[in-house]
This record gives C-alpha cells, structure tokens and sequence, in this order.
C-alpha cells in the first residue's frame, strides 16, 4: 500500500518526529511504500544538518537521512515553514542572499502543492505532530 | 467508510481525548501513542470511559513500555499493539486521522 | 483552475481546525494548506470545532500584537470555490459564542454529525 | 509571600488553567495570556469558575484584542492589563510561576 | 562543591515537573536543570504533579524506542544534595499510581498543601 | 527591578516567543533591568540568523537582535538544547566539525548555569513556554 507521512514537530522537543521514524521504519520492512514524508510547521527542524546530539541519545536527523538514502525516500520540507524557521538549501540560501545554508542529505525543500499531491497519490495519509 | 483515530497527547494534559471520543463514527478504533498511552492503566481517571463498546481501542506498546507500563494490567477489551501492528491498523481502516 | 496542478484524481479532503488563532501558528498554516489543496481542484471541505471556532471570530486584532491578521482570507475562501465550511454547534455554545460572532456564513452541525462527516472523507489534515 | 501564575492556554484545550488554580494559595493572581484569554468570555464554560475570591484575576487585553474579544463583557471582578500592566504585576508580586 | 559556581547567594529553587516523560523533552532537560541548580549550590526542590508524578514510575523502558532511559538519574539526586522531593498525592491516585510504584522515595503532600510550598521560594521554574 | 526572561518555544509556532519579546520590550521601557533572556528546549530557535519569514509579518529573530543592540542586553541560547537543535556559533562550529554556523548577532551561546546565575541575581524569574 502506498502511505504519505506528514510530521507537523521538530526533533527531540517532542516525540512526534520519533513516532514518525519508528512507523515509516516499520511500514517500509513491512513492504508499504511510503511516496513521501511532508515536514510541516516546526517539522521542517528535522532537516537540519547542524545538530550535534549527545553521544548517548539518537541522531534524528541522521536517522532520516539513513533511511532516505536506503529507500530512496522523498523527503520534503515545506518551503514558507522553512523560511520562517531558517532552514535553508543553496536555492534558497541564494535567493534570499544568505551566508550559509544548513539543510542535511536525502531532504529536499519545495512547496505545499507537494502534500496535497502526496495525499492523492496514497492510499493512506498519516500525520504525527503535537 | 471507517476511521482509525490516533491520540497522543495524555487526557490528563489534553481535552484530545475526550474530544476524539465525542465525534468518533461508531465501527472505527482508537489507537493511543505517545503520552496518550496514560490513558489505558486501570484505575486511572480515563480507563474506564474508553471503553465504549462504540470504537475498538489499541495502545501502542513500545511508548506503554517506555513510561513503566510493560507489564500493566488493562481493561480487558484495550489491544496491546507494536509499530508492525500500528502499520497493519493503518492499512486495515479506510482512513486515518490524528487528533493533537 | 490552473493546470500545472491537474493531477487527474479528485478526492475528498476534509481540513480540521482545533486551535485558537494567534497562539499557535496552526490556525495559520492550515489555511495556506486549504488554499493550496483547492488549488489542486481537490473536493474540499473544512470544520471548526473545539478551539478552532475562534478562527472564525469577528473583530481580531492581532495587528497591535505586529501579528498578521490573516482571519480576513477566511473571507476569500468562496473565490477558491472552497465552499462547504462547517462549524459544529456545541464548539460555538460551549465558549459563549454563535454563528452571529463569525466573519463568514458557515453550516453549523451538531456534535452527533461530526463522525459521519469525518468518515465520508478520504484524506483528513488536523491542525 | 504572595504569587503571580501566569497561564498560557486554553482551559478549553488543555487543563493547565485547572491545574494552576486547584493549587494556587490565596492571596496571588492569576494572569491570563495568549490562548487562556479565552476562558474570560462571559457564556462560556469557564468563566464563571475563575472567580473564586481566591485569587485576583487578569487577563492581558492585546491577547484578548487579538482574537476578537477587544469589546466582550468580561465578568465584574475580571481586570483587563496591557504589558505595562503585566510588568507591574511581575513586581508587585513576589513570586512568579509560569503554567504551561 | 565547585568554587567557581560559588555565587554568594543562596535561593530556594523549586522545579516544578508536570508532563509525562518522553512525549516531550522537558522532563529530562528540567533534570538537567535540577542538577545544574543543585551544583550551584542553591536550595533545590523538586515537586512532581500532574502527569509529572509519571517521571518517577519504576521500569521505564524507552530503550526500544532509542530514547534514553534518564530516569535512573533521579536515583542519582540524592548524591547531588537534592533531597527535597516531593509528589502530589492526588496526581498519583487519579492516575492509579502508589508511591510503591515510584523509583525513589519521596515525600508525597495533599494537594491543599502545594500551594504554601510554592508561595515559600524565590524562584519557580516549570517544565 | 532586576528581571531574568526564560524562553523555552522557538519563533512562530507557538506565541511564547512573542509573549517575552513584548513583555521584555515593556520591562525596559518601563526602567526595568533585564539581566539577562535565556533561550532553553526549543527557544534557541530565535538565535538563527536564517529565517526569512513573509515581508509582511515580524521579524522575530531581527526583532530581538535590535532589542539587544539597543539596551545592551545579554541573549543566551543553551549551549545542549542548541546541540540537539543545530544552532551553531564560530566554537560550536570548530568543536563539532560543522561546515556552517547560523546563529544571529546579539545572541551567545552557554550553558544552563547562566539560567542559574540570572535566576539568583535577579528580583524576578518570569518564564514564557508551550
């Protein structure tokens, strides 16, 4: 079955960006395709190559970005969430004549218009937020 | 048409709950994560109204693990999931819908 | 309406509002994803309940706050053909207000015509 | 020693609001801001619970201009404050606790 | 302890914990607070209510989730000095919770005695 | 009075960051001292100097920089919640190996002893969160 993921929350402030990983982990071993992971509102914030989680805890960012790689995963940050957040792509770090950009592998910024597509596309659409 | 609702917020910290159950179509189910898995402990505040016959209720067993509650007792008809079971209620129901 | 967004299928997206305007940016962004998905010709419909019913409140002024008022695009909605907007009755009487405190015309449900709405939907986006 | 709560959301939303005045000693203030401006609304359903003759109740006026109550009737006791009056809350109380 | 956190001044802190652990961050980065407080040499307590109470439940197990287990650090308070700790007896019952259930002993108070405990600092921090 | 600030939401999605930048403003304007605002859990999202929210809503971040221009004001983001987060400075950018940093002038990067330290010094602790 076809699933799209939205995840509404940034990493480590609350579990939502966990639950999401933990089920698009699952639903892909069960052999569900996931056609896309919309980050939304501070959900944008898991694409962020900058975080330097300690040791001992999970790497959030790294985990999706591991797994898009494995699973040619589209993952997508929504581009006015981005902007408000300051998560950046050399597109954008351009556009708005920005020092530096930040974005981690295997993510991708576009724009609303690619949730809804995702929505049609699937089967299911499951959202995980706060 | 029948819904799987998702509530992860503890009905202890959040109305979601209770607002999930109030408009939930009678043949869907409710799946607890998260915080929300507070809600299942018996002799709790809210174990008792989830079981409204209306809906089937599951919880989501690795966040009941995390917070103490491996070996809790439950309410009879509340079903103990995995993250394979969460998957497989997610393609089983015709639509999911997350309460925050 | 524009055809870079014809993808083809239609289905039935209904958008959940459950927050108060201005404390959260949910109410918000909501509305931008609304406007995008009827961009898309998608089937759609939207429902204030609990808090969410504040998004419809007459008289906000957020400006003094340096916050976007943004609760006047509500108004634009029909020029998006996005027309079946719904508010449930008990929301509204439980915090003291009624349809006459709303910016826009919307069908008022009861709380007991909620479920069945939500479940002739194909995809729902809770904010 | 008397206290300054600060409450932030909806009593509608979450139970802070009840949680903040189960517990808050007589002789403070309760301030309300952001989305708790909505528990002021005369009509509503928590309006009236707020005025204990416990505490001192406030409620910040460009929070409660923001959603559209600029004009609402608030119950008697109810003061409205804008920031400036907020600051002076903060010192003339000699504690201040935030419930979220 | 350490000199150079030496400020002089000593202050009751109180922490105020109310959410449920791993759902949201703050019950761990408040344990960090905590131990930070205590290092400064302040005098710490540490009050559990709402679903605070849940933060000390024996048999936390958040290792399959990959989330850290920090809820062995509360056993870790006591070396720090931070023996005032207290549990609101109401929040325990309404959830179906003992103190037996708790993985440290602490002194549980009625809810009507809460408040004379929070009027009594010079600084409440809330997580 | 001596008043300390503690922030623990980022900008934009919650009204917490808002609520202390205008309870801050008034604090000054008002002969208060602010001996310090500290950023903790999501609050150091203010500090990022990439955010380039719609032109026609506020500048949350630039709104707090110029705060700190204008009356000397010490902005504290919290050295581990800024690791978790991916804000970054030129130390944190060296130490961690990062090829970026993006944290916004006006702002500084420490640990939660300065939460501490401003709470002892000051009269009042007011805190604004989710």
């Amino acid at each position: 079955m076809k699933i799209a993921v939205v995840v509404n929350e940034g990493p480590y402030q609350h579990q939502a960006a966990d639950s999401a990983w933990h089920f698009v982990s699952a639903a892909l071993a069960r052999g569900h395709e996931i056609n896309r992971v919309f980050f939304y509102h501070d959900g944008v914030n898991n694409g962020s190559r900058l975080t330097t989680p300690p040791q001992d805890d999970r790497h959030i960012q790294q985990r999706w970005s591991e797994l898009a790689r494995q699973h040619n995963l589209d993952l997508v940050l929504c581009v006015a969430a981005c902007q408000r957040r300051g998560l950046v792509d050399a597109d954008e770090k351009k556009r708005h004549g920005k020092d530096a950009d930040n974005i981690a592998d295997g993510f991708r910024i576009s724009g609303l218009g690619q949730l809804i597509e995702a929505s049609v596309e699937a089967d299911r659409v499951v959202s995980f937020g706060d | 048409m029948a819904t799987l609702n998702i509530v992860n917020k503890s009905p202890f910290e959040k109305h979601t709950l209770s607002q999930c159950l109030s408009r939930a179509a009678p043949g869907g189910a409710i799946l607890l994560i998260e915080d929300a898995v507070c809600a299942v402990i018996k002799g709790g505040a809210y174990a008792e109204q989830l079981v409204t016959g209306q809906q089937k209720v599951y919880v989501l067993e690795p966040d009941l693990a995390a917070r103490g509650f491996a070996d809790a007792a439950l309410p009879d008809s509340i079903n103990r999931v995995d993250y394979n079971g969460f998957v497989d209620l997610v393609t089983q129901y015709d639509l999911v819908h997350s309460w925050f | 309406m524009d055809d870079e967004n014809d993808i083809g299928v239609v289905k039935r997206f209904l958008y959940v509002n459950r927050r108060a305007p201005h404390g959260s940016i949910y109410a918000l962004e909501s509305l931008e994803t609304v406007l995008i998905g009827a961009a898309f010709d998608q089937d759609v419909s939207v429902l204030f309940v609990d808090d969410g019913v504040f998004q419809l409140k007459k008289d906000q002024q957020p400006d003094a706050l340096g916050m976007k008022n943004f609760s006047k695009t509500f108004r634009a909605l029909e020029m998006y053909d996005v027309e079946k907007i719904y508010v449930e009755d008990e929301s509204l009487s439980e915090r003291g207000l009624s349809v006459d405190d709303l910016l826009i015309d919307v069908e008022s449900l009861p709380r007991n015509k909620i479920g069945a709405l939500m479940d002739a939907q194909d995809v729902v986006l809770s904010f």
